[in-house]
């Protein structure tokens, strides 16, 4: 009875009786980690709704020379990603290895595409002056502190929310490697479960940053 | 727990006992370190000029102390080593529910405190345990970035313990242990576990905040660039508000298990204990304002945040007295442990009292940062927790290490604490509300005598926290060997040898008890009350 | 392929559980609706304690407005007006900065002195070049550098008595 | 030996949401040129919170959770709801009494 | 300054601070003594005499419960509501109070009268009068507490903040920086000396002798050009001064008034409320260009004109001038003429 106790699978570690309770743990804990990062990433949208409400004008101006159609279409890539991230956890809910692999493939690819076109973005920023710095400069207002500030925060939570992308293209290669190996079956996905609740949840924040900062006041002050 | 020897078997552990015992020893240093600190300061105010140190380097002894204490020593002390150890045990567990986090928890304490003792030894910092902008992100020119590194990563290091105790106590209770079987020091710790988890992330983003502003200047902060120094204090207090409560929570559950124990009685009200707990830990976190009364926060700001304090007040309102009628009627013990509850429950009043004035708004208006704010807070988080902790370490003792410590020097230890804080802490509520501000290196003369009480306290307060580091240290080898349970007290973790085996239990426990009948331990009885 | 059967369908897998013998666990957890039940009042409770306290503080208000002393003679004095210079800086920074500028602009650009007399400024630069390549005179007259006498010599106080235009360095060039 | 049974959602499920997310963000991106006034921003948020949901409810199955589950995701909601709230009560009643500072 | 255990009560709110602070001591004394006592008699009479003992299970009731929750409670609405009371009138400077322009620096606090007046570290103010600091920091936030006072107020950089406080005695009280600014933290302490209104009067002109009012109040008639319009010949566009005071005037608008003080005062700061009948409404208002103590200098200036010297108009301080006013009694202004009004 006793040696039988310390025996080990993945699916049931030691200290858990069965893998029920093992996936409903790692579950749970990942939904736990999760709302860690909303509160994370809370402090920065904190700062953002303060200043906004403060300087809604310079806000609006300084957002306006974001380009809202590539910030569109690198929040359609990452929906995508988030679906084929789906399909790919569905595929471990069935213990279908090579689809697994397929979707995590081109989840890594979109996220991939996703960082370019943030770098893109970025250096676009830099060439333009607006990143903040001794040669910050916003055309058309002569309140270069505030535009600053917008543009503090936009890199500072995109800089975040890209960190996070960069994790989770790690995340999504170590579960590749793993499924390659062989280590998840139908009995035992949990991993990739989880990893896609973290993708899916970076998704999220994406789904918010979107609009608050490329969105706003995009149809420019009354002339 | 001694089941492999060797430096690798207890760096690669993954027991949870062993954790909290790495656990005990990280922060064990890291209170001395800090009460260097302390003891420098209080020489240091022994004069009114500034003669035994210069002003920058009172500033990185109160900053560094302060950091050092919060951080690196009571905020891990009760949930880690005590929690760690018992938690698991007490709910009838093999371990907690993500073993190799809890070790990487461990871990990240003593990086991050590697980071923090870095920054005390190439210089220090002397921004104040509170960082507040724009003297910490343009002004300073101390270690502060190695010093918010060190304690943002301790912060992943408090998340992570209060992730893995939430998942272990919602999905690891033994059959029978519903939740209102659980031991009041597994609720306690539940709580302190929900504050971790929600609060210690918007720490971690404010140091990250900091460093940004520190390096690229990008103005969050900063008021030519349009930023506000008083958005630094919404975000730091968000935290450190409930950070507090973290520092309390642990010791209300280990005074819950002693008050109990030693009168032999279920604790009073035991439900309303329990939801306690749990509304200091939700209401703790709509208060934080109270830290910005007088720092330009507007006025209607300062009166929803001083009402919502009021709300706090209630549920430790409500454990205090449902722990004093706990002893109503019940078979009272004097050993040690009782006698640091007993500390705890009228120092945590007088403390939590005082927190009653600071909430007041036009009281705070004369006495925050001054002194008076220093005695509150220390009566909590010294003449409470800090006694708690011992509290819980002399119960435990027994039951960790099969050694019992010496009853008579333990006793002398308690009496020299307890007088010795209060000489050292009950004059400077005074010294508060005269005008004495805090932080001050050099004061005006008319303090000094009330300066001089609480520094002689200070000193007899150091010789009682050494008297235990010794004997503990010295029961190991020569205290009287323990049985299971020599307290005959209630809860699983009497259940099992001591020290308990590695797994805790070879045949996981059916609970049919509440959780404190003491018909279950006291052999034959003789009927009371 | 199995995958083109289960495109279209929901579906729910039965899976074997696989258990550790002998040992168990509590299945039953919290009341999740009367936790939800709680949060809610939690929530309604801050709501209402928003108004209250906007309440209270409109009362406030008004008490404190009603005891004013009333002004005498009828009108208040609204003695809000700001003391004679030189007034206290708030940010000498930013004044220090602007007068360093408007040397700066001063130093670095042409310009007339006196349009009648015929004198004019050039940038410091063009000026270290030109009194390099012209040298100053070998023997030293009346005072030194009497070739220079001309030239007003800039220093760390001050851009020198011929260069400064009267009022100041923030006097001239329309800078405030 | 018991049984567990796990949901698995079709493909078909996941399509539609996936279209609906990118319909979802069009139409964001297209009403931000109208000028609705103060409502931009309502609107803004509502699609996006509308997102959040298909997101959380369907991809990451939220749908077919624990109850305990669906309080902790309520729960990260509520708390920075409160970190915002209760800041905000200080940003935007500065000066309520016209006297700088208060 | 010697070794005392509570502070001095020097200001009007020291008083309601002190009040409050009472009240939390009687609560906090009463509970803690409750506590100590419960604690101290309950481990006496229940001592374990065996170690067989166990005590019977004492259910908690709900009503207890209730009651030790919902008396704090209520203990504590009162403490919040009080609390918040003080605070506000904390917060909320009178309208009438004299203005003080503070700016703080590492490790300095500058001070600036309205009147031009600075002052390092020191702050000289009249007592009886309410005081309002308006405040700003150069570089980081430091904060303005004055013990004595009661009060305390951060001072942030690029913004004002507010404080205020009336002095009720004369003394010479602590004023401490009391938010942590770096290394001279604890070097960034001053003094306010409070002065009793003469003495005040005294130290805002240089210690030379003050003078009474009246004459302080011909000085501001010319240093606003008062007489560019109002000359002491009655010619112009503007009526004569000489000898206004307590003659009834004929307004255009066909009513009559007597020129008393207010009056006199209206006609400084509202000049279009009432205007003297053949009079253009040409006089600009001097609101917001003169002080309280401004408008009581020039209206006594203004009586003082066409008196005769040596009889003053009424006896002692009249009802509308405050308390602190020194003494009133007319001095011969230097260029007053007695000639008498021309209407
Ligand atoms: C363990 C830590 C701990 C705990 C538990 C508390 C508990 C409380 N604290 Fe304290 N506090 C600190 C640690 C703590 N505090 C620290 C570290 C600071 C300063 C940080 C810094 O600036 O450096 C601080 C500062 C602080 C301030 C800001 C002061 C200032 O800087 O100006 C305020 C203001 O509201 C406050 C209030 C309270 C209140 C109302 C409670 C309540 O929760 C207390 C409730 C307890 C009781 C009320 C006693 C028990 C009850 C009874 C005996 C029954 C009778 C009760 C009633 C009548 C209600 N605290
Ligand atoms: C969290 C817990 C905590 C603890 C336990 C303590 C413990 C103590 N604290 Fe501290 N304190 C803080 C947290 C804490 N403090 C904080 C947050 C601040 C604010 C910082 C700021 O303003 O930024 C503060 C500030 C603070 C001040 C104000 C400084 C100022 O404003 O200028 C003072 C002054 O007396 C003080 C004193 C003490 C004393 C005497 C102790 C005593 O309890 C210490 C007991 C003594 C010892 C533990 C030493 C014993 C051992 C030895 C001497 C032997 C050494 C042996 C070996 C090396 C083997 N503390
Ligand atoms: C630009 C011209 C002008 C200046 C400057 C001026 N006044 Fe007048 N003042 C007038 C005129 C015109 C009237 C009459 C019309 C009226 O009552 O408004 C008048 C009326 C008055 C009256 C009422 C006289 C009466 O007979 O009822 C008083 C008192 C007075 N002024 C005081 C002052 C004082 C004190 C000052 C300087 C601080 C001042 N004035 C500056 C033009 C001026
Ligand atoms: Cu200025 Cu402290
Ligand atoms: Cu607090």
């Amino acid at each position: 009875m006793a040696s039988e106790v310390h025996v080990e699978t993945l699916a049931v570690r030691e200290q858990f009786d069965t893998a029920s309770q093992q996936k409903n743990a790692s579950t749970l804990g990942m939904w736990v980690f999760l709302i860690t990062e909303i509160m994370f990433f809370g402090g920065m949208f904190l700062a953002y709704t303060a200043y906004r409400s403060w300087y809604p004008n310079v806000f609006g101006a300084a957002s306006r020379t974001l380009n809202a159609t590539i910030g569109a279409i690198n929040t359609a890539v990452l929906l995508c990603s988030s679906y084929t991230m789906v399909l790919a956890v569905r595929a471990g809910q069935l213990g279908r290895r090579k689809t697994i692999m397929l979707f995590l493939v081109l989840t890594i690819i979109l996220g991939f595409v996703f960082l370019g076109i943030k770098g893109y973005e970025w250096w676009e920023k830099f060439e333009e002056h607006h990143v903040p710095g001794a040669s910050f400069h916003l055309e058309g207002t002569p309140l270069q502190g505030q535009a600053q500030l917008f543009f503090s925060l936009y890199f500072a939570m995109t800089g975040l929310h890209a960190l996070h992308m960069v994790v989770g293209v790690g995340i999504m290669s170590y579960l590749l490697y793993q499924t390659y190996v062989g280590k998840y079956t139908a009995e035992y996905y949990t991993p990739i479960d989880v990893g896609g609740l973290y993708w899916h949840f970076v998704d999220i924040i994406w789904i918010y940053l979107f609009p608050l900062l490329y969105l706003i006041d995009r149809h420019g002050p009354k002339p | 727990m001694n089941a492999s020897y060797g430096i690798k078997s207890w760096l690669f552990t993954k027991d949870h006992k062993r954790i909290a015992l790495l656990y005990l020893a990280t922060i064990t240093f890291f209170f001395f370190i800090g009460g260097i600190f302390a003891t420098l300061i209080r020489i240091e105010l022994l004069t009114p000029k500034g003669d035994l140190v210069s002003s920058d380097t009172y500033n990185k002894l109160f900053t560094m102390h302060g950091v050092i204490m919060v951080f690196f020593f009571l905020i891990p002390s009760i949930p880690a080593t005590l929690g760690n150890f018992f938690i698991p045990m007490m709910i009838g567990a093999r371990d907690l529910a993500f073993p190799r986090i809890n070790l990487l928890s461990w871990y990240l304490l003593v990086i991050g405190g590697l980071f923090a003792i870095f920054a005390m030894v190439a210089g220090g910092v002397d921004t104040g345990w509170t960082f507040y902008t724009p003297y910490s992100t343009s002004y300073s020119n101390t270690w502060v970035i190695a010093t918010a590194l060190g304690i943002f990563i301790a912060g992943f290091s408090s998340i992570l313990t209060g992730l893995n105790f939430i998942v272990t106590v919602h999905t690891m209770r033994a059959p029978g242990m519903t939740w209102f079987r659980l031991p009041l020091m597994v609720w306690s710790n539940y709580a302190t576990s929900l504050i971790q988890v929600l609060g210690t992330p918007v720490l971690a983003i404010t140091m990250v905040l900091v460093f940004c502003e520190r390096t690229f200047h990008i103005g969050i902060f900063d008021p030519a660039l349009g930023g506000d120094p008083v958005l630094f204090q919404h975000l730091f207090w968000f935290y450190s508000h409930p950070a507090v409560y973290i520092m309390v929570l642990p010791g209300m559950g280990v005074i819950s298990e002693l008050i109990s124990v030693y009168s032999r009685k279920a604790v009073f009200g035991y439900g309303f204990v329990a939801f306690s707990s749990v509304a200091i830990a939700v209401l703790g976190f709509l208060v934080w304002g109270h830290h910005l009364f007088v720092s330009g926060q507007s006025l209607y700001a300062g009166m929803v945040f001083s009402f919502l304090s009021y709300f706090v007040a209630i549920p430790s309102a409500i454990k205090v007295f449902n722990w004093t009628a706990t002893l109503y009627k019940g078979s009272i013990s004097f050993a040690t442990p009782m006698l640091y509850a007993f500390g705890f429950i009228g120092l945590f009043t007088i403390g939590g009292l005082t927190g009653l004035f600071v909430a007041a708004l036009g009281i705070d208006v004369h006495v925050t940062d001054t002194y008076f704010v220093i005695a509150h807070f220390h009566y909590i988080m010294v003449g409470g927790t800090l006694m708690a902790y011992l509290g819980g370490l002399h119960y435990w003792w027994p039951k960790i290490t099969g050694r019992m410590y010496p009853e008579g020097w333990a006793k002398l230890s308690a009496l020299i604490i307890f007088l010795g804080f209060n000489l050292t802490f009950f004059p400077q509520f005074i010294l508060g509300y005269l005008g004495m501000p805090r932080r001050y290196h050099a004061y005006s003369d008319e303090f000094q005598v009330l300066h001089v009480l609480s520094t002689a306290g200070a000193s007899v307060l150091a010789v009682g926290y050494l008297l235990p580091a010794i004997y503990f240290v010295w029961s190991l080898r020569y205290g009287q060997v323990a049985g299971a349970n020599p307290w005959k007290a209630t809860g699983l973790e009497w259940q099992t040898p001591s020290p308990p085996p590695p797994h805790n239990f070879e045949e996981t426990p059916v609970v049919t008890h509440d959780a404190y009948d003491y018909s279950t331990t006291v052999g034959e009885v003789i009927e009371v009350g | 392929m199995a995958e083109n059967r289960d495109t279209h369908d929901e579906r729910e897998v039965e899976l074997p559980e696989i258990e550790r013998p002998g040992v168990h666990h509590e299945e039953k957890d919290v009341n999740v609706w009367a936790v939800g039940k709680f949060a809610i009042a939690l929530v309604l409770i801050c709501i209402a304690a928003l108004f209250l306290l906007f309440g209270l503080f409109r009362y406030f208000q008004a008490r404190e407005a009603a005891l004013q002393p009333p002004p005498r003679g009828g009108v208040n004095v609204d003695a809000r007006r700001l003391p004679p210079s030189p007034r206290l800086q708030d940010a000498p920074i930013l004044d220090l900065k602007q007068m360093r500028d408007a040397e700066d602009q001063i130093l670095g650009s042409y310009g007339w002195v006196d349009r009648q007399g015929g004198i004019v400024r050039i940038p410091i630069d063009r000026a270290i070049d030109l009194l390099a390549q012209r040298g100053l005179p070998a023997r030293p007259q009346a005072g030194p550098q009497s070739a220079a006498a001309d030239v007003s010599v800039p220093t760390e106080s001050g851009l020198g008595p011929k260069m400064m235009p009267p009022g100041g360095p923030l006097s001239s060039s329309g800078l405030k | 030996m018991s049984e567990r049974t796990e949901h698995v959602d079709s493909v078909a499920t996941y399509t539609i949401v996936w279209v609906s997310l990118l319909i979802a963000t069009a139409v964001t991106s297209a009403v931000a040129f109208i000028d609705l006034g103060p409502f931009s921003v309502v609107v803004a948020l509502a699609i996006a919170v509308l997102k959040m949901l298909l997101v959380a409810l369907f991809f990451m199955h939220v749908r077919h959770s624990t109850k305990l589950t669906r309080l902790v995701v309520m729960g990260g909601l509520m708390w920075l709801g409160i970190l915002i709230t209760l800041s905000m009560a200080d940003f935007i009643t500065r000066g309520w009494i016209g006297v700088p500072g208060k | 300054m010697g070794f005392r255990l509570f502070p001095e009560q020097a200001s009007t709110i020291s008083f309601e601070v002190d009040h409050l602070l009472y009240f939390l001591l009687a609560v906090a004394i009463f509970f803690t003594v409750l506590i100590f006592c419960a604690i101290i008699f309950f481990s006496i009479r229940y001592r374990r005499r065996s170690d067989r003992e166990l005590p019977h299970a004492v259910h908690g009731g709900l009503p207890l419960e209730i009651a030790w929750s919902v008396i704090p409670f209520g203990l504590t609405m009162v403490m919040f509501t009080w609390g918040a009371s003080v605070f506000f009138k904390e917060s909320r400077p009178p309208d009438n109070a004299m203005q003080i322009y503070v700016v703080a620096k590492q490790w300095m606090w500058k001070l600036q009268h309205i009147e031009g007046q600075r002052e390092i570290n020191e702050l000289h103010i009249p007592v009886g009068r309410p005081v309002r600091l308006t405040m700003t920091s150069e570089d980081v936030i430091h904060s303005f507490f004055v013990p004595a006072f009661r009060t305390k107020q951060d001072v942030l950089p690029g913004r004002y903040t507010t404080t205020w406080f009336q002095a009720v005695k004369p003394g010479k009280y602590h004023l401490f920086c009391a938010e942590y600014c770096g290394t001279k933290h604890s070097g960034m302490i001053g003094w306010i000396y409070a002065m009793e209104p003469r003495d005040y009067e005294a130290w805002l002109s240089g210690g030379r002798a003050m003078g009474s009012l009246a004459e302080n109040g011909e000085k501001l008639f010319d240093d606003l050009a008062c007489g560019n319009c109002h000359k002491p010949d009655g010619s112009g566009r503007c009526p004569n001064l000489v000898g206004l005071y307590g003659k009834n005037v004929q307004l255009a608008s066909g009513a009559v008034v007597k020129a008393d003080e207010a009056y006199i005062r209206e006609s400084i700061l509202q000049p279009t409320a009432k205007i003297v009948a053949g009079y253009q409404p040409l006089m600009p208002t001097f609101q917001g260009l003169v002080t309280e103590e401004g408008v009581l200098q020039l209206v006594e200036y203004i009586k003082s004109l066409g008196e005769k010297p040596g009889v003053p108009e009424g006896s002692g301080v009249t009802p509308a001038l405050n308390r602190e006013v020194p003494n009133t009694q007319a001095t011969r202004p230097s260029n007053a003429t007695s000639t008498p009004r021309n209407r």
